[in-house]
């Protein structure tokens, strides 16, 4: 310990700029980060969740691969526990590949090459926060544009459903309510409404705040739209909001030159699902043929999009991908991992930079009771404990660089500032490892 | 629909900034448990339930049953539960996706009552689910 | 690069070095074409009696990117509807129209086709260009970068500071390693990120002070000055609307007007989307014989067809504008993504019919640009997949040029009263095996500037398409099927001296190269001009300038061609 | 013909029973259809492999298929079938009778999600409870449910008929939010409760809920009240009140729905 901080204290402290957050879908890259020895002392322009993740990157974290649940854990060699992976996936008949939230995307392609090579089923997170908005795509198309037209035209910034203040800390000053860009050059140019179930921080800087009744979004974004197509509402409320309330918001989208509706899980997670957000969009659409409108999923951990992309252009599908016969198939409610788990319908469970354990419902779960569990993460997270296989991997875009996608498809490179602890690999390279042993190609 | 001191509330789960900071620091300290099992209600509501504030929850949902502590807050409209995304949550969450992959976290409705157990301990839920061995 | 080659015997179709169906051998060794090489130990490959050319080049098709990916996540039904399962040498993959990247790379080299170029990139986004072209095997590619919406270059055009325009331009290629320059609806593109459009040459695009024209002109002299081995490559405004062929005559003239012709060449990209007459769409004419004849009475104008095919696609363009209209008139599905201070996007799934009257307009003008401009060297043959049409119905088209039964076939089926209004009925004119051959390889090629593709002379690189289809025994204007069916699968097809696909089906699963211009600006020039845009570079963009450019290893074996400009 | 399978172990992982259907057994001995081949999980196995197959009855024309066991991890059962019979005795796994054509399938116990994809035609029967998106067309794909009917006793998920053109869904249970999506034409009678927003964003077709709904949607205009209406097969009394919609996409779709069951919906009578 002494000695380890005097080599610290010895070591020149050095900065690295520009560097991309590695933690929400904001994936600010402005980031500036001190460094002493190998140790991160230091980040500049990150927001509270940024930072923590930063400075707290190394506390709990898996340092040596391990074999077995919880306690009866016991440390390996990195080639050990390769072994057993290879030896689970080759007696495998259908293997389920989850996560990526939090990798590269060339980690990510690497996870489908081994979907593909042993005809499992492959999912990622984004399933369960933005799927809905995917599925709602392929129906309808998304109106959508880059964060930085928003921040240089849009003079109406609505938020739904969502709660930047708390999950995209830094949204509103680096991309919409406060920034200043070519057309606007700040807050008072600007609009903002928030809609919500409850007055969220986010509530407390809107112009307008329309609380709505839980579960009654798709219903007051029907009566938006029957209002700004110029239609007649019988009723004179929608969803706990008073008619003439939501006109004030419809004259609002009507009248303005650049509109955007920033939306999040509120829409995605609550009832109606994917409808809402098709609701959201048929509305987008209309306000369309009389001004400028878009809208913009609030994406949650850091690379999901980037999960969707890659997955996208590799199988043609953006999440739950099924190779079992030999190429992608994809369908909602059959090959998605939810509906895969909660049938108990796969063998093996292979989880990549996230913790399902912690965010999938229980009733789901639960199957992995009955079937292997084999985890690639940097810390103990509770999935990681109750693995039976667990292979520590470093932090990408803190010790591996990578491809990542912000939460509007733009794509950016995540940088390595430091060196993993010793003897941990990339999960790039961990599973090129695992596919080379199972007859992948490369 | 509901007696003295049980509420049918609906259930709506999401990013906290406590969960956020303390969930990439570990899941396995006392921050993030006390994150993901801390609710907001609003004053009336827990008024009803007859708890103080900062008393304890169970909250029942047709897939299970968690402990929690609640605290009041006058953000959260009546007849509404937020708690943080997290294992004791997804205890209460269907299973079934409705076709779309995605199961309803948000707007599910439950029942609270006053309990007098202890928080839900994350650990031993982490476990249950593990089926350790 | 595999073991030394010899094609023995082939009937050579090679253009650029005036090779007419000549019987030859062709030796390669080291992935480019020799002289003669050892027989020992070289694979031998009798071509006696089949058709030799060089490997297919496109010069304009939508394979990757951000708004390529769009469409496949628009489109699972496109999906369920073709998809090709792993083998023991190959992925699997998925698409009709929008083809998943594996599978685009296997279904070019199985046609024969060895070099495409991916037609708009926008900067902001070319990493993900890059990272989707990278997963495409076998054919060598590259992205033109889209610019003539681009605020920095409107800036210094209506400045007057076209040197610094060029500076900028060459950075931009260079940081996103670019092929060219390319111009989609100069200025519309602009005014879309308001919900507007531009609709003529000389009309104000909001708050730059710059029509379209000045735009034009400038990245053309851009492009002259940088010395580029590609002309502009535009996407004229009006495009897909009655009566635009007017704006692409008025696009190519202004050229030749402000420059006199010489080195100032346009290309115009897809032009039967922009070759249109009639004031509406129900009464929509062909304006290709005004364009046809414009271009073959000058020298500064080439063009790609983008022909339509009677399926079911997904067309997809920078041209946001004109996917919104698209969509007005379809209802259907619709994706816009507007790309920060550069372009736009747009995606709609579209269905050719050659029941619709303007279907069949639109197919019909696509053939007689091909026909009526009598120089083959200015015509390069695509889709504009996908927006025309998938890549895969290349062959088809190939079988509506060389034979006039084909078309007939296809015109005794299609909307009548659409024929009335067309030339093509009394166009007889088919093209050869060399025509075919000029406008699938050479011309492409040499519009490009790619010394190395597109002919099969010494030095070239060995990208080779051999078809089982004798050229002396079978007659192209009647046995149609029989040369579409040849082209759909290549007897063989040789990337880099690599075999790569027999019989039509890919034996080898290898990467291709990443080819981009590295213009020769020097440095200093562009870092003075970097420090003076930086800050508003950074109030306008929505990431860091450092974070900005394609660092040069995300590009698998990334093949730089430098130019020397004139600054 | 009557054809027995049985699964020689429980499945535990999905298995792809599409290749087992009439159409396909069609004129085969019955070692051919021993040496079918499936998907289970991802490696290829013949039929005989997984079940033992025993022919219950030689006689008469049409195939008749038994299933018997469960079957909830099993996919594509009668997959694009147009003629015959199907009978699962036990439960019947996702996209029971996907573009089916013809020909009559009947689950005994409960399906999952996408019962009759896309169906053309022929007749289904759950006597168990079903999932979601019953009729409705794969993601991304607009052509719903052309013909045939769907019987299910039990209680459905969401989204049944979404892109409905023809045909009948019937529901003795109750149903979750949106029967009847993007609805254009054809028919969907819940005998029981309806969660809400039937007919969202539908164009054509009738959706009639005798149960108790959740809410109308705002983009729904009340007409008439009618004494009873036309059912799939019988008249259902009422009476109902009819609304028209849904109006945001100009739709003229009619939902009936029962007066007795919802006299919350009494305010409406006001716009009569």
């Amino acid at each position: 310990m002494i000695a380890s901080s005097i080599i610290e204290e010895e070591a020149v402290e050095r900065t690295v700029e520009d560097v991309v957050c590695t933690f929400c879908g904001c994936c600010c890259d402005d980031l500036i980060v001190s460094v002493k020895g190998n140790r991160i002392v230091d980040v500049r322009n990150a927001c509270a969740l940024g930072l923590s993740k930063f400075l707290h990157m190394n506390e709990n974290r898996l340092l040596k691969p391990k074999i077995g649940r919880s306690t009866s854990a016991k440390d390996v060699s990195l080639s050990e526990a390769v072994d057993v992976v290879v030896d689970l996936l080759k007696n495998s008949c259908y293997p389920l590949f989850y996560g990526w939230a939090c990798t590269s995307c060339e980690a990510i392609l690497l996870g489908l090459d081994l979907a593909e090579a042993l005809g499992g089923a492959v999912d990622n997170t984004s399933i369960v926060c933005h799927g809905p908005t995917i599925l709602a795509g392929q129906e309808l198309g998304l109106i959508t544009a880059t964060l930085g037209q928003i921040k240089n035209r849009a003079d109406l910034i609505i938020y739904w459903g969502c709660n930047p203040v708390e999950a995209h800390p830094r949204h509103m000053a680096r991309y919409s309510v406060y920034a200043r860009g070519r057309f606007i050059e700040g807050r008072r140019m600007r609009k903002v409404v928030v809609v919500d179930v409850r007055r969220t921080p986010t509530a407390r800087v809107a112009d307008l705040f329309i609380e709505i009744k839980p579960g009654y979004d798709y219903e007051v974004l029907s009566a938006l739209k029957m209002l700004v197509r110029d239609l007649d509402l019988e009723v004179d409320e929608v969803g706990g909001v008073a008619v003439s309330k939501l006109e004030e918001l419809a004259d609002m989208m009507v009248e303005a030159r650049f509109g955007v509706l920033f939306f999040g899980t509120g829409l995605t997670m609550s009832r109606g699902k994917d409808k809402n957000v098709e609701a959201a969009i048929e509305l987008v659409r209309y306000l369309n043929f009389k001004t400028k409108f878009v809208l913009i999923p609030m994406r949650g951990h850091f690379n999901v999009t980037g999960a969707n992309e890659v997955f996208t252009w590799r199988t043609g599908y953006p999440v739950s991908v099924d190779f079992s016969q030999g190429y992608p198939r994809y369908l909602p409610g059959e090959t998605t991992a939810v509906d895969i788990l909660r049938r108990g319908e796969c063998d093996l469970f292979f989880v990549v930079a996230s913790d399902p354990v912690s965010h999938l419902p229980r009733r789901a779960v639960e199957h992995l009771n009955n079937i292997p569990v084999v985890a690639l993460d940097p810390k103990i997270t509770p999935t990681v404990y109750i693995s039976d296989v667990a292979i520590p991997v470093a932090y990408t875009g803190i010790e591996v660089e990578g491809s990542v996608y912000r939460m509007d498809t733009v794509p950016l490179r995540a940088k390595k500032i430091v060196d993993p602890p010793q003897g941990i690999l990339s999960d790039v390279d961990v599973l090129k490892m695992i596919l080379e042993r199972v007859g992948g190609r490369m | 629909m509901s007696g003295k001191g049980r509420l049918k509330v609906v259930l709506i789960t999401g990013r906290s900034v406590k969960q956020g900071v303390s969930k990439d620091v570990s899941k396995f300290f006392d921050e993030y448990s006390e994150a993901i099992t801390t609710c907001e209600m609003n004053p009336a509501d827990i008024e009803v339930i007859g708890v103080p504030n900062g008393g304890y929850i169970d909250i029942v949902s047709p897939y299970g049953s968690i402990t929690v502590q609640v605290k009041s807050s006058s953000d959260i409209p009546r007849g509404v539960l937020f708690i943080p995304y997290g294992i004791a949550v997804n205890t209460l969450i269907p299973p079934d996706t409705e076709g779309t992959g995605i199961p309803r976290s948000k707007g599910l409705e439950v029942f609270v009552t006053p309990s007098n157990k202890r928080v839900s301990d994350v650990r031993s839920l982490i476990e249950s689910i593990g089926g350790v061995r | 690069m595999g073991k030394p080659i010899l094609i023995r015997n082939g009937i050579v179709y090679d253009p650029m070095n005036n090779i007419e169906g000549e019987v030859m051998d062709i030796a390669v060794k080291d992935g480019v074409i020799v002289e003669d090489i050892d027989e020992r130990g070289a694979k031998i490959i009798d071509a006696s009696g089949m058709l030799v050319m060089p490997g297919g080049v496109d010069i304009h098709s939508h394979i990757a990117g951000s708004k390529s990916n769009i469409g496949r996540l628009l489109r699972p039904e496109d999906h369920r509807r073709s998809y090709e399962p792993r083998t023991a040498t190959t992925y699997s993959g998925v698409g009709h129209s929008v083809p998943s990247t594996k599978v685009t790379g296997y279904r070019y080299a199985r046609m024969g086709y060895t070099t495409v170029f991916e037609a708009a990139s926008p900067p902001l986004k070319q990493k993900h260009t890059w990272e989707e072209l990278n997963d495409i095997p076998i054919i060598d590619k590259a992205a033109l970068t889209v610019m003539g919406n681009n605020w920095f270059i409107m800036d210094f055009i209506s400045q007057d500071r076209i040197e610094d325009a060029a500076v900028y331009a060459a950075w931009l290629l260079k940081a996103t390693k670019g092929y060219g320059i390319k111009i989609v609806n100069p200025g519309g593109v602009e005014a879309w990120g308001w919900g507007g459009n531009v609709f003529d040459l000389d009309e104000q695009v909001p708050y730059f002070g710059i029509t379209p024209r000045e735009i034009v002109e400038g990245l053309c002299r851009v492009n002259s000055i940088l010395n580029l081995p590609h002309t502009i490559h535009v996407h004229v405004n009006r495009l897909g609307m009655p009566n635009n062929c007017w704006v692409t005559l008025r696009t190519a003239h202004t050229i030749r007007r402000a420059f006199g012709g010489g080195r100032f060449l346009i290309h115009i990209t897809h032009c039967q989307f922009s070759g249109y007459a009639g004031s509406t769409w129900t009464t929509l004419r062909s304006g290709a014989e005004y364009i046809a004849k414009y271009v073959n009475s000058v020298d500064h104008v080439t063009l790609d067809i983008g022909q339509v095919v009677f399926t079911d696609t997904t067309t997809m363009t920078g041209d946001g504008p004109l996917e919104f209209r698209l969509f007005q008139s379809l209802a259907g599905k619709w994706a816009n993504a507007d790309v920060e201070v550069e372009t736009g996007a747009g995606v709609v799934p579209v269905r050719y019919s050659r029941r619709s009257y303007v279907g069949t307009i639109q197919w019909a003008v696509g053939l007689e640009l091909a026909l009526l401009v009598r120089d083959p060297w200015k015509v390069c043959l695509t889709t504009d997949h996908p927006n025309g049409g998938p890549f895969t119905a290349y062959p088809r088209v190939v079988s509506w040029l060389m034979s006039s039964k084909a078309r007939s076939r296809v015109m005794e089926k299609a909307n009548r009263r659409a024929l009335k209004y067309t030339v093509l009925p009394s166009i007889d004119r088919e093209y050869t095996f060399t025509d075919i051959a000029i406008v699938t390889r050479a011309a492409p090629a040499k519009l490009l500037g790619l010394r190395r593709k597109g002919h099969l002379g010494v030095g070239a690189d060995a990208d080779i398409a051999i078809y089982d289809l004798d050229p002396r025994k079978v007659d192209p204007s009647s046995d149609y099927r029989i040369v579409r069916r040849a082209l759909r699968r290549a007897a063989y097809t040789i990337k880099g001296g690599c075999i790569v696909v027999v019989k039509g089906e890919v034996v080898e699963d290898i990467s291709g190269r990443s080819i981009w211009v590295d213009v020769g600006v020097p440095d200093d020039k562009i870092g003075e001009l970097l420090k003076e845009v930086k800050p508003r570079f950074e109030e306008f963009y929505t990431i860091k300038l450092s974070n900005y450019p394609v660092p040069e290893d995300m590009l698998i074996e990334s093949t730089p061609i430098r130019v020397n400009p004139s600054i | 013909m009557r054809i027995l399978f049985k699964p020689i172990t429980p499945f535990k992982i999905p298995v792809d029973l599409s290749p087992i259907t009439p159409d396909n057994i069609d004129g085969m001995d019955i070692s051919e259809v021993r040496s079918l081949q499936v998907m289970v999980g991802s490696k290829r196995r013949r039929v005989d492999e997984v079940f033992s197959i025993e022919v219950a009855d030689e006689g008469g024309e049409e195939i008749d298929i038994v299933f018997m066991g469960d079957f909830s991890r099993a996919r594509g059962i009668g997959s694009k079938m147009s003629r015959g019979s199907i009978t699962v005795k036990g439960s019947g796994g996702v996209r029971v009778g996907e573009y089916m054509r013809g020909g009559r399938i009947v689950v005994e116990g409960d399906v999952d999600h996408w019962l009759g994809m896309a169906m053309r035609g022929g007749s289904i029967y759950v006597k168990g409870s079903a999932g979601s998106y019953i009729g409705a067309p794969p993601k991304g794909s607009s052509k719903g449910m052309r013909g045939g009917s769907i019987v299910v006793d039990g209680d459905v998920g969401e989204c049944i008929g979404a892109y409905m053109r023809d045909g009948s869904i019937e529901v003795r249970g109750s149903v979750g939010l949106f029967p009847g999506l993007r609805m254009l034409g054809g028919t969907i009678v819940v005998y029981g409760d309806c969660m809400g927003r039937a007919g969202a964003r539908m164009r054509d077709g009738r959706v009639i809920i005798l149960g108790r709904v959740g809410s109308v949607l705002p983009s729904f205009q009340i007409e008439e009240v009618r004494p009873s209406v036309r059912g799939v097969r019988e008249r259902l009394d009422g009476p109902f009140y009819v609304f028209q919609g849904d109006l945001s996409e100009d739709g003229r779709g009619r939902l009936f729905i029962s007066k007795p069951s919802n006299p919350e919906l009494e305010i409406f009578e006001k716009f009569l």
